[in-house]
């Protein structure tokens, strides 16, 4: 019997196996808020699948007490695919990592996003390879040290918001592992929306890329070098007494200090609009510390149908024009002939 | 209903001599633009309404269109057919029509000596023969050879058409249907299905240029003093039912279709273009009223993760590839083997390696569909025998995957995937119907748990209230399904996995020998090479060499009493196109002297080639 | 000896290969164009290499007279960055189509992108899978019957520009089959950047995707259906008499018409400037038909260290500090001991 | 320099009786975050120093860090050592060093009947016992069936290092060293290399802390009476030589900067992290000054594209990696049969199917490799014999790749990988020395002009003056290389190709018998499985049970003798962690009744499995 009408708690979410991050891995956070959301989302426990692919992200579903299908190295997003065509009843998740989603993973990530199918992509960004030890990713800023770079990685990174805005993507969200209100809150946005919601989650792996995003993890300093991203607010951050706006000039951003009480908009900052284009989303992309500080929340949701309603109603129609499938005629039809017996 | 014959209504009714003969085979070759495959095939629908046997084989040139003219460009079509049961297109035409130089010199060699060459003489200027290759006029040479034939086809068409205000371009689009018009009539063959397509298919004037071309070739044809005689082929004693041409690539994905409708679950099918699949895809993205989902994906990685994540949801997820796109698979289809889910991938294999001869057929790909992914895999394999033979395999593939809980590979080739033969349609009640079984009972559920007769772990479903799990590809614990390093569980695991597959040998038809059971020499074959060897056999055996046949359907596993039949020979021959695969296994799993006899030409055997080593063994 | 003395032509870069495209086919102009620029290039003819996928545009190299490798389907830019990275000195050139770049073989496009290899990459675009026979491609318009999508594709289709400048490319361009005068330049841009240029040809396949690039392509429609991209000039497009200008306020691109005579800036119309942000490239990306014109010419050319060089410096640093590399020093490095003879 | 032996100078000197054995099996078992890894490796150190023969076994759980205490994150090393030859890290210690009660539950099973079991008392906490999955203190039990020996390690630990302000985290870090102390001093081991080890690795107060429990350890060994003697294994007879310790991992990138050195062509490594292999590309990348290239590709296929890239471009392309990984290269691999380029591709393998056990070993991806190619696609594979093996192995692959433009595939695993030897380092003037043709003369070249001799094409690259040419996947027409859709030709060309790879068998050593050379049975191994299955022949004869043993490093071609040695035997036994590939080949190729040993556990052969098999066929 569906639980559906049953009030369900973080508890129904939560599997039975042991959790197997190290101690201070900022997965544990991240689950710990998905499994505080999924209750209120009003989605049947059995409704639900999540699909990784491999990495130490990717072990999540093990810990959901939902379906789950842990796959291979880079390809959830195809096998998410298959399933939310074949039966788009179901919410499918997606979790990746910064290598499975972006290093091997990158044109499957590519083709679902501008496909558009209905489902949520979170990608956990901790900027290396975790489950492998510790070498770069494709996210790891040019210089890196890791083992298999002693002298530093020579790739320019890949901005996961930028790729995903190329890619045509109608939902592009950021949010911080240990931030649970703008976590919980990013998580919601994303299932709200109809079409691939992509989430870059900025996850702490304290083992191998430790306070890669301490500045906007940490409390005390997450107001000066958080921008939150908020539909219809002026871009401005910093703390109260030192506030600062961001300007957007043909598409090139600069910074702007706002004096006590001083209106933004009369200084010209911008203000975010997740439904202007996704050239704009570009300029919110290319807002990037150290010059800049990094913004998160929601930079661009819009509307596009979707690949499964698309696919269905094809369905519909050639029942509709054509009448539900019939072998027999199938097999008979286009020319044929009889031979009798002797 | 007896097959239509040519009556009076039909333009003409000859008068001259009709002679009868028991087979034919006839070679259309021209450049890619001339319609040579369309001649065939309207050539193909007649002779099967007509009532014979028949077997056909297209041969595409690589390039879409090659530079008119040249011997990259050859495009050709053969039929044979026959008042007696046949299974091959034909080892070498009979008669061989060419619309040009380059058509003529690539195809020359294969025909049969003193057959007839039919040639379309405007064609022979001196830039087609120079672009061809040719130094000089080669048709001089050919009357010596052959019974050359040669009609200003273009002359004639033009002629016919003239009024009609076409372009020249238009007008000379119209020559094929002359020479199909012509072999109507030499053939006896009746004009009406086609001209009813014509109608059909062209808006006018191209429709009236093609009927009136078409009339053309037949009148001429009675009228002219070339052909003495036509000829007639009795239809062939076969089978009673009703039947229809199909060609390997349809009847699989009419496989598919029925295997949705059989088992009672819509099909997903996940896919990227390559040739030969490629129209498998484009097939059963006309059946959306059936249910059919078809994706084409970004790439075959995409196609089978798509494919698997639909088995997961429930569908049955389905593949259709070839050899290059097939080792893409690899990596998603060991991920099935693990979540033992049900799948079928389909190989429709060409010649290689690499990218090879795309549009080439071989049979090379036995050893990486079996062998090819990491670590101890083991899957089941079928392989058709026949173009029609390719509904029924797609059959058998769902049924074993969805009754065993696992992923399951159909062995094509580019040969079976193009030609063409009659095939009885089957009723649709005589097809096994077995509902597929999705579980429900949260009581005593876990996803590992296996039916003990099959092995088969159950087909848990998301949406499925109570059956919430978690699967993927690292090792399962026995029975529940969690992650698991323990040495004990990996290697229990490895064993279940091998004796699900092993017991299918016990669910499947045992091995039958076509001939004496036991003897001197057994022929084994699979795949299209089936056809080749058959005949080569029975011709071997009327000329007083007795070998017996062995066809193998099923390539994994093997068949239960295969060892015991095989140990009642002396010798094994097995015909294939590769450089030895299936022997291989023989000899590895019985321990049996199999010998190979190979062709790796991108061309199927004919029946010759066979014929020669039977006989060269058992003289 | 090498040529690079000698002064070579057109001829000297035509193999002896028969060309197999359909007659009428788009890569013929290309081709034909490539093999004039070439001369100008002041390369010598053995230091090039081309190097392409699967499919009619990957036929290339073989009418080439220079090396030429024809590879897999959609991997061209990894073994090009094989090549380049080994030997910096080659001037490699990928020739890839829509299909073979942006379907299968996306991710490396995206990687050797953002990895700013010192590269030329052409990618034929006839929004169709030519080889295998007309089925649709990624970049194909929404909605296109071919016998894959017989009720008609449902893919969101991308945009090579977008996606280039989503995953960082330092030089992006688009030009088409036909327009010698345009292309050749294009090409000879490309060339001169130092880092990955990713050029687009528009390219017109007669057999199963005729007219899709007509309006650029014909010489009486073009100058209204096209946006010539330069340097320092303002957007503007159409006949002599009835020019048309492009405004881009906050990432939204607008049309405005000229009056006769009248001053582009004036009229707020864009001034091109390849430097400027992605999010620029970005906008003048979304600048497409039916609303607009087909802007043409190069979108973005900006500077960036490229990935060869980086490795080439390391390789040198490494000799430098450490000295050249001593097998017999290395065998013996760390902790060693002797087992003397009895 | 005979080795460093216990001298007065370290710690103490020993007052308490020395007791000679011949070997000893040690494992040290853990928390992942206990340091056993460093703890072994040290150990390991010492006794090579100390002039006996070993072989080390790592046992890595597959989590990163596992919640401390649990199953999950047990990680264990294994070190034996001995005064004789000795080729495996032994079937069941005779020590083990247990610091908590999970690491004792996952490793007490293997510990020899009345053998040493050290526990860190401390750690035997109710908390930790719930956690290991003890409803009580198992010590009590374990008393009567071992040499229990209860050491408060923790305690002692936090006593030696009170005065040094740490914090208590960072003092409990140390305890790992207590234990290697002790260790030395029951073996009678030197302390100082270690010692200065610390003193160059840690910081104060950090190495002061080591230092100090390290010399804690071995003075408690000395003092305490828990222990009445220690024990003593007295140098191996070793050929003589400089030595030194060597993982297969280590070994393999040496081997390839060697081949890089010797055939004084630069290095191309294309990779893509993953478990085993991972080590590989972390150890070659940090020798750029041997201009060694190393790029970390954004998967495995891009990886060897671009080594492919680097071959084409006349360096010495290489990937590694494993099997999920190799499965995915060989698309690109295929390309390089048909364009025959050199390439050596390793494949480290793991425990599968499918992502299966990452960090566990097995021997079943022969098959794979050998075949999972589309199409007929021969190439040679080698596969090293120990850890060392795996440095001469690469100069093999490298000089075939080279010599025969052919890629080559190196088969190493995660057991070969991980475990250590002591290594004889050779000298670099006896190495092979061969440097690379690359062609250069335009004169009557051609791409695909074959050398009688070998069947080689020429090596033409990229900024080759007149070489100018074109290659690519479609087949190649003979000697020019042009695109050709010939049948003869593709016959032709896939004959060559065999034959080319098929030659390479009289350009290898002959296959070798140990042992007599004709008898009863043969015991055939290939790759890491040399070790456990030559100590089982040796110790079976000992026990009056005569078995040979041959050693496959050639998986293809096999050495040209094979089949005549093999017929020279009754019964061939085929040891190997797989369902039986090698076996499957044998049987095949020979038709003799090879019989696989078959061990699927995710672990390497213990002795007495091999042992127990021989001496049951013997009996
Ligand atoms: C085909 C294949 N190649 C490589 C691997 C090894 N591998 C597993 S996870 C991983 C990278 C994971 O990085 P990321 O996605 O960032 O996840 P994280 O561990 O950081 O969460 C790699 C390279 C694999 N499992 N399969
Ligand atoms: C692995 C693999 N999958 C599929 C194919 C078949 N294939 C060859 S070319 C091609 C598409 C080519 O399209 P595009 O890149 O747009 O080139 P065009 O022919 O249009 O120039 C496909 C699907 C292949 N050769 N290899
Ligand atoms: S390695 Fe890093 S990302 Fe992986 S579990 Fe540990 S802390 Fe988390
Ligand atoms: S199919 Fe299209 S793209 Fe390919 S050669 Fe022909 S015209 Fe050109
Ligand atoms: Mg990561
Ligand atoms: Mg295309």
């Amino acid at each position: 019997m569906s639980e559906a009408a049953v009030k369900l708690t973080k508890k129904n979410f939560e599997s039975d196996q042991d959790v197997r991050w190290c101690p201070g891995c900022g997965d544990y956070s991240i689950l710990a808020n998905l499994q505080r959301v999924m209750p209120e989302l009003g989605v049947a426990r059995e409704n639900v699948v999540f699909v990784s692919g491999i990495g130490c992200s990717s072990r999540f579903p093990y810990y959901m007490n939902t379906y789950g299908f842990h796959t291979i190295h880079g390809r959830a997003p195809s096998f998410a695919s298959g399933i939310k065509m074949s039966r788009p009843e179901l919410d499918v998740w997606v979790v990746t990592g910064d290598g499975d989603g972006l290093s091997i993973g990158g044109n499957h990530l590519l083709h679902t996003i501008r496909r558009n199918l209905n489902l949520q992509v979170l990608l956990f960004n901790n900027r290396v390879y975790g489950l492998t030890k510790g070498q770069y990713s494709p996210t790891s800023l040019e210089g890196m040290r890791t083992k298999s770079s002693p002298e530093g990685s020579m790739d320019h990174p890949v901005d996961p918001i930028a790729f995903a805005l190329g890619a045509g993507a109608t939902f592009v969200a950021r949010t911080v592992d240990v931030d649970a209100k703008h976590l919980q809150h990013v998580l919601r946005r994303a299932h709200e929306h109809r079409g691939t919601a992509f989430v870059e989650i900025l996850q702490n792996c304290p083992v191998y890329n430790d306070g890669e995003w301490e500045a906007v993890e940490d409390k005390t300093t997450r107001n000066r070098f958080a921008l939150v991203l908020e539909q219809g607010e002026p871009l401005v951050f910093g703390d109260k007494d030192a506030r600062r706006g961001v300007r957007i000039e043909s598409g090139v951003p600069s910074l702007v200090d706002l004096p006590d009480g001083a209106d933004p908009l009369e200084h010209g900052v911008a203000v975010h609009d997740e439904k202007r284009t996704a050239a704009y989303g570009f300029a919110l992309a290319s807002i990037a510390p150290p010059q800049f500080p990094t913004p998160v929340g929601v930079f661009r949701a819009v509307e596009k149908s979707t690949y499964e309603d698309l696919l269905t109603a094809q369905v519909e129609r050639a029942v509709q024009e054509r009448g539900p499938g019939e072998l027999a005629a199938l097999l008979h039809s286009g020319d044929t002939w009889t031979v009798a017996p002797d | 209903m007896t097959p239509a014959m040519p009556e009076s209504s039909q333009p003409g009714g000859s008068p001259k001599p009709v002679h009868e003969i028991e087979r034919v085979a006839i070679r259309f070759v021209g450049d890619s633009g001339d319609g040579m495959q369309l001649t065939g095939t309207k050539f193909t629908e007649s002779t099967a309404l007509a009532g014979n046997d028949l077997s056909t084989l297209p041969d595409y040139p690589a390039e879409i269109r090659a530079p008119a003219g040249t011997l990259a460009g050859v495009s050709g079509f053969q039929i044979h057919f026959s008042s007696v049961d046949i299974r091959t297109p034909a080892d070498k035409p009979d008669v061989l029509v060419a619309f040009n130089p380059a058509a003529l010199r690539a195809n020359i060699d294969d025909v049969k000596p003193q057959g007839m060459v039919i040639v379309n003489r405007d064609a022979f200027t001196k830039r087609n023969l120079e672009r061809a290759g040719y130094d000089e006029d080669p048709l001089p040479a050919l009357r010596e050879r052959f019974q050359l034939v040669e009609i200003p086809i273009g002359t004639l068409n033009r002629e016919a058409v003239k009024d009609l205000g076409l372009t020249q371009r238009q007008a000379d689009r119209s020559k094929n249907f002359f020479a199909l018009g012509l072999m109507y009539w030499l053939y006896n063959r009746p004009t009406t299905p086609t001209e009813e397509w014509i109608a059909k298919r062209f808006p006018d004037p191209i429709r009236e240029a093609n009927q009136r071309v078409l009339k053309a070739g037949y009148h001429f044809g009675e009228t002219t003093e070339l052909f003495p005689t036509s000829f007639l082929v009795p239809p062939a004693k076969i089978e009673p039912g009703r039947y229809r041409n199909i060609t390997g690539n349809t009847a699989l994905a009419w496989g598919i279709v029925a295997a949705g409708v059989q088992m009672q679950r819509p099909v997903f099918l996940g896919a990227y273009p390559i040739t030969p699949a490629s129209d498998v895809l484009h097939e059963l993205a006309r059946y959306r009223q059936f249910g059919v989902k078809t994706f084409q994906a970004e790439d075959e990685i995409a196609a089978i993760s798509a494919a698997v994540g639909a088995s997961y949801a429930g569908l049955l997820g389905c593949c259709t590839t070839s050899g290059p796109g097939m080792l893409l698979k690899q990596e998603a289809l060991n991920l099935a083997v693990m979540t033992e889910l049900p799948l079928v991938v389909v190989d429709i294999q060409r010649a290689g390696p690499s990218t090879g001869l795309p549009t080439k057929t071989e049979q090379a790909d036995l050893l990486m569909v079996l062998y090819g992914r990491s670590s101890d895999s083991p899957i089941p394999i079928v392989a058709p025998a026949t173009p029609g033979d390719c509904f029924h395999v797609m059959l058998e593939a769902f049924r074993i995957a969805v009754k065993y809980m696992t992923p399951v590979a159909v062995l094509s080739d580019g040969y079976l995937a193009n030609s063409a033969e009659p095939w009885r349609i089957p009723e649709v009640e005589t097809l096994l119907r077995h509902p597929a079984q999705l579980e429900t009972d949260p009581e005593g559920f876990a996803p590992y748990r296996r039916d003990p007769a099959t092995l088969a772990r159950p087909w848990a479903v998301p949406g499925t209230p109570g059956l919430e799990h978690r699967i993927g590809g690292l090792e399962k614990e026995d029975v529940t399904g969690n992650v698991s390093y323990s040495p004990v569980n990996h290697a229990r695991m490895t064993e279940l996995r091998a004796l699900k597959i092993a017991g299918i040998a016990q669910d499947i038809p045992p091995a039958e020998v076509r001939g004496p059971e036991a003897g001197k020499l057994l022929v084994v074959t699979w795949g299209g090479t089936h056809g080749a060897a058959a005949s080569a056999v029975d011709q071997s055996h009327e000329a007083g060499f007795t070998a017996s046949h062995l066809h193998l359907r099923h390539l994994n596993p093997f068949p239960a009493n295969l060892g015991e039949v095989l140990g009642r020979f002396e010798r094994i021959l097995v015909p294939e196109l590769n450089t030895g695969q299936l022997s291989r296994l023989l000899r590895a799993e019985y321990l049996v002297a199999a010998e190979p006899l190979c062709k790796v030409s991108g061309q199927p055997f004919k029946v010759r080639e066979i014929r020669d080593r039977i006989e060269a063994i058992l003289a």
